[in-house]
């Protein structure tokens, strides 16, 4: 068996997203590609949160602040080196010559490499960030990340010759469609699923439920904290970068707080720790903000949507306080009916592997 | 040079009182509840709109502040209410997220509003005449509002604190941070001590939107966020739930705060040859003059410093440690 | 003088007691025991008004409580000295005590305060002190002084010896023996049941939500049952 | 666990020297000393607020002494991290149960066990030769311990879900999976009646005799910790009062005026 062998109900799935994407392709529909595009941006971000947070119970308010980082890392690469040096005349010299707009054939290879390095970018400073705040926990881990939020916020309006401080960047190559999009997403979902199902997520889910009791059986809480925090910020900045060439024009003001807000109640409407219920949550949360965001529209009451979806959130906690999954995974199979009645009735708390 | 020192100074008391203000809200009910209440800085805010649509409409000023105040309580009683009751007691998380949420329902309802008394979402903010103009001390002119600031921001301050060491609700309040369930037990009335704490720090925050509206002169609906941010960072450097250490954490971070553009604007104040041009420059280049522009950047990585190595606060000391 | 009449209390889809019946007469000292999770403090958090009952009643003096809030409760006049002792750690041994009145007019607990620390002399040396820095044994003291405060007609102790050592146990149980002797009446969980059914008049035990066996404190004391599970003999 | 083979500091598989801790003036453990003999059964006692459970958490690394050494078989632990300690094998359970309550309890068990195995994240994502070993390893030998607790019919059950007595053995379960030489066990029968303490002893017992382990047992329970300890120490206000055979405690005047009183129901 190779390592990464694919079992066929995967491949049968994989195979039908496919489809469904080659036709969302061919259908012309330019709002639901968005739309499309959207959720897969979203998808990373949550799963991305889900593991930070969910998996580890280290509450993350930070991660935004690595999209921020991959959408301009991503976004500055991948400039012409034309417009490069009028759009940022300023730019430090080791960074003015490069540029990641090559193609092989109709191929973006630029974007992917462009997008890469972001990512690994984010990794490096969630690297040096995460050593320092995994030391902290409850609700002060998620207050210093937020001041994380805050100090790139900071940044990013101040290095001007970099990020064109409060000015809006603009001019980024329109790279991202359906297909990179969902690739990512599909990353990120295989990487969470890996990751729970594995040794490092039982010590991620076990010092979350009890950290002394962890240390009490030799888990280190830092690292399996800091490789769920630099991870997430790795696939924080890959949707960063999805994002930066899919709007083409953005501000700092867009990673702030409404963001991770949304995010969050994403994850938290799905249930923390569930990779599949964060699937859902995103799909949820989505498909209620464009419909508020359309009844904003039509009645021109500005804010309503945002009242209704805070409003949604605290009934959530209120009523499902583990959201909709809690830290179980919808049984792809059952829902399928792929699986013999027989085997039904498994207990929930050790969900099925196959996927 | 000691004019720019002194009002370096007089900003930093000013700035100071403001987020005790804020500050000493905040740890009133974390210490009951365990809840960091972000919203804290959006019912800010909701006072400054209470107060600038008051005077708007040409009520005299003592009803507008009565009606600032007043509205706030009750909308800090409301908040208590219907979202904090229900998850009284839950993962402090979960509070969190449940204060951010309802961060956003006020933000957003002031925008609504706003929107439909077609008004712009950046508005002026008309600062009754007490609180304009500047007063002269010798060579030095310092703005009223942050005299008045200074000055009441002190006598709250003093009243509270006597509030909470010498009435019976205030030692319910304390009781009651120290262990909720024994406090229920010898029957104090946990939902008025809990009401009564809202009250009291939806009224601090009432004060300190009108101090930081009259200063800043523009209202918008996101402008909670950072004042709450700052409260607790001072409250974090104060020992958090600590009232007494919330007021001083809040003066400590006032003067923190102007330490960056101090600093940055050191070269440019000292008299011309006073140092030689290769120290001016060095000056320059350690403290450039675009440090002041980082300041809440410079705050924040206190604020994580803290966190980590006296996340009891500068007044806390050892305090046991939490163990199993 | 309080009663439980089936008495039904879940968490959830668990069901912590399922239907019991006891009583406690005025005079009396009640003892209540059994293992861990047998649904002890359940009961007691029943009757404190800190848990709601899924059904059944429980009468203090003839008015049902069950749905009373904890306040109403004590000002009615029963207090609890909670397991763990749960003094207020950084108030001082004055201020525990004053709010141990809160239910009352502020003169009378003034008042009061005197005839408590003539029941406790050590906390009478101690007013000025932070309880936390108080002793195992003092806090314990300090928990009973402070439920007296409230002057009630039930005084309801859970768990009173709990870590204490041997010595400072004898102490407690002369406390509770002195109170029984003055006409308190007392309902007292116990895991020290050689003790407890030394003082107590009654007894019942309690076990997986429900009540097994009940009857004098002698009686039970040789019954082998109880001499079995609980006695170690 | 002669007398000879305590007092021989070479044959110490634990040597603990003047322990320490203050926390802001308060002293919750002066001067502690302790030489441990291997495969012995060594038993703490003291009223709340002794000192014990700053004792255990000093052994174990989860706070640091203010003054003081720990030594384990010759290596300097003092300043260990909790993790540290576990790995070097000392392994505890804790006074309130504290187990990873949303996972099986099997999965309880393998977290413990595969602390002894390396897990990388990249080998974790390409699922390599290598990581599916280590997961058939911690697997196979999870199952075993579960069942010599006699837990292994609610392998699959999830942690919290257990009664409680159940919960305590499987504590100790997850602490024997990390391979430990000492064992610490904070109030093991705390809550449980005398049938199942005496069972408990038994288990003890059996741990200590298959497993070859050192035990270090706190208890407030005098019958229990006298019937079963080789050795005994009582703590009061954080100072050592007593330390020797239990006959020895049991009549030592020192330990009757401060914590036993009349001894007789001991």
């Amino acid at each position: 068996m190779s390592a990464l062998r694919i079992p066929r109900r995967t491949l049968v799935l994989l195979l039908a997203a496919s489809g469904t994407l080659a036709l969302l392709q061919l259908s012309g529909l330019a709002f639901w590609q968005g739309l499309a595009i959207n959720f897969a941006i979203f998808i990373i971000l949550v799963q991305a949160l889900n593991m930070a947070s969910g998996f580890t119970g280290v509450f993350s308010l930070g991660h935004i602040g690595f999209m921020a980082i991959g959408a301009y890392t991503s976004a500055i690469l991948t400039l012409p080196l034309a417009t490069k040096s009028e759009y940022l005349p300023n730019l430090p010299g080791w960074l003015a010559g490069i540029h990641l707009d090559v193609a092989v054939g109709p191929l973006p290879v630029g974007f992917f490499a462009a997008t890469l390095v972001a990512g690994l970018v984010a990794m490096v400073v969630a690297g040096l960030v995460g050593a320092v705040l995994m030391r902290l926990s409850g609700h002060f881990v998620a207050v210093a990340t937020l001041g994380f939020l805050v100090i790139v916020r900071v940044v990013l309006f101040n290095a001007d010759d970099i990020t064109r401080g409060s000015r809006t960047f603009s001019n980024v190559t329109p790279y991202t469609n359906l297909w990179w999009a969902w690739g990512w997403a599909v990353i990120a979902i295989y990487v969470a699923w890996r990751v729970k199902f594995s040794g490092l997520g039982r010590a991620m889910f076990a010092q979350k439920a009890d950290r002394w009791a962890a240390r009490s059986i030799g888990i280190s809480i830092l690292r399996p904290r800091l490789i769920a925090f630099v991870a997430g910020a790795f696939l924080s900045a890959i949707a960063g970068s999805l994002y930066a060439h899919f709007i083409t024009s953005f501000s700092p003001t867009v990673f702030y707080f409404d963001l991770t807000f949304r995010v969050i109640t994403m994850l938290v409407v799905g249930g923390m720790g569930s990779v599949s219920g964060a699937v859902i949550g995103t799909a949820l949360v989505l498909a209620l903000a464009e419909a508020l965001r359309r009844i904003e529209g039509a009645t021109l009451l500005y804010g309503l949507g945002g009242i209704l979806l805070a409003v949604f959130f605290i009934a959530v906690i209120i009523f499902r306080p583990s959201g909709i999954m809690g830290q179980r995974e919808v049984d792809l199979d059952r829902v399928l009916g792929w699986r013999p009645r027989w085997r039904r009735g498994r207990p929930d708390a050790e969900p099925s592997r196959r996927g | 040079m000691d004019v720019y020192v002194i009002q370096q100074i007089v900003n930093a008391l000013s700035a100071g009182s403001l987020y005790a203000l804020m500050a000493v809200g905040l740890a009133l009910i974390f210490g009951i509840l365990r809840l960091i209440n972000f919203a804290h800085g959006d019912v800010m805010m909701v006072a400054a709109y209470l107060a600038a649509f008051s005077l708007f409409a040409g009520l005299p000023l003592p009803v507008a502040l009565g009606i600032m105040v007043g509205g706030t309580v009750l909308i800090g009683l409301a908040i208590e209410r219907i979202a904090y009751r229900p998850i009284r007691g839950g993962p402090e998380v979960a509070m969190l997220l449940t204060s951010f949420a309802v961060g956003q329902i006020l933000q957003n309802g002031t925008l609504l509003l706003t929107r439909l008394a077609s008004q712009p979402i950046q508005i002026a903010f008309p600062t009754p005449d007490v609180l304009q103009g500047v007063v002269a001390i010798g060579r030095v002119t310092i703005p009223k509002v942050n005299v008045v600031g200074f000055g009441s921001g002190m006598v709250i301050l003093v009243g509270v604190m006597l509030f909470l060491t010498r009435t019976r609700t205030g030692l319910s309040m304390h009781a009651a941070a120290d262990d909720l369930p024994a406090a229920q037990l010898v029957g104090i009335r946990i939902n008025r001590v809990v009401a009564a704490a809202f009250a009291l720090s939806a009224a601090l925050a009432s004060v300190a939107g009108l101090l930081y509206a009259s200063q800043a002169g523009q209202i918008n609906p996101y402008l909670g966020f950072t004042p709450v941010l700052k409260a607790f960072i001072a409250a974090v450097i104060g020992g958090f739930g600590s009232i007494p250490g919330a007021v001083v954490g809040a003066y400590a971070l006032g003067f923190l705060e102007v330490i960056p553009t101090a600093l940055g604007g050191i070269a440019d104040i000292l008299p011309v040859g006073a140092v030689s041009p290769e120290i001016d420059d060095l000056l320059r280049t350690i403290f450039p003059s675009a440090l002041g522009s980082y300041r809440d950047a410079i705050v924040f990585l206190f604020l994580i410093l803290m966190l980590l190595f006296r996340p009891n606060g500068i007044l806390g000391g050892g305090a046991r440690e939490d163990v199993p | 003088m309080l009663e439980l009449v089936d008495l039904h209390v879940a968490y959830g889809n668990i069901r912590a007691l399922r239907g019991i019946s006891m009583r406690v007469e005025s005079g009396e000292l009640v003892a209540l025991i059994g293992s861990n999770g047998a649904g002890k403090s359940t009961t007691l958090k029943a009757i404190s008004g800190l848990l709601r009952p899924t059904s059944g009643r429980i009468l203090f003096e003839g008015e049902d409580i069950s749905r009373a809030s904890t306040d109403r409760i004590v000002s009615l006049g029963i207090s609890q000295c909670p397991e763990g002792r749960r003094v207020f750690a950084r108030l001082t041994v004055r201020e525990n005590l004053l709010l141990g009145g809160i239910t009352r007019p502020m003169s009378e607990v003034r008042s009061d305060l005197a005839s408590t620390t003539e029941l406790f002399p050590r906390l009478g040396e101690r007013m000025g002190q932070v309880a936390g820095t108080l002793s195992g044994g003092e806090q314990q003291m300090l928990a009973i002084g402070r439920a007296l405060m409230s002057r009630p007609r039930l005084l309801i102790l859970d768990e009173p010896s709990l870590g204490l050592a041997p010595l400072m146990v004898e102490r407690i149980f002369e406390v509770i023996d002195g109170l029984k002797d003055r006409g308190l009446t007392m309902l007292l969980v116990e895991q020290n049941v050689h003790h407890a059914l030394d003082s107590a008049d009654r007894a019942y035990v309690l076990e997986t939500g429900t009540i097994t066996l009940e009857g004098p404190a002698d009686m039970l004391r040789h019954d082998p049952e109880v001499e079995h599970s609980y006695l170690g003999r | 666990m002669t007398e000879s083979a305590v007092t021989d500091p070479t044959t110490a598989l634990l040597d603990v020297e003047g322990l320490t801790k203050r926390y802001s003036g308060l002293v919750a453990l002066s001067e502690y000393e302790l030489r441990l003999a291997p495969h012995s059964i060594h038993g703490v006692i003291g009223p709340n607020g002794a000192g014990k459970t700053t004792l255990f958490n000093l052994l174990s690394g989860m706070v640091q002494p203010t003054a003081g050494s720990i030594r384990f078989g010759g290596v300097d632990i003092t300043a260990h991290a909790a993790h540290d300690v576990a790995r070097a094998g000392i392994a505890r359970t804790f006074q309130n149960i504290r187990l990873f309550g949303d996972m099986t309890a099997i999965d309880n068990v393998k977290v413990a066990v595969q602390q002894r195995l390396p897990i990388s994240l990249a080998m974790t994502l390409i699922s390599s030769p290598s990581y599916r070993r280590n997961e058939a390893d911690v697997t196979e030998h999870a199952r075993p311990i579960l069942d010599r607790m006699g837990l292994g019919a609610m392998a699959d059950r999830q942690a919290s879900s257990l009664p409680y007595g159940d919960q305590r053995r499987l504590e100790i379960a997850r602490a024997v999976a990390t391979n430990p030489r000492i064992l610490l066990l904070d109030e093991p029968n705390a809550g449980m009646n005398p049938t199942e303490t005496a069972e408990l002893l038994d288990l003890i017992r059996r741990l200590r005799d298959e497993l070859g382990l050192t035990v270090i047992l706190v208890a407030h329970d005098i019958p229990l910790v006298m019937g079963l300890c080789d050795r005994i120490q009582v703590l009061n206000h954080g100072e050592l009062i007593a330390d020797g055979p239990p006959t020895t405690v049991r009549n030592d005047p020192d330990v009757i005026t401060a914590y036993l009183g009349r001894a007789s129901d001991a």
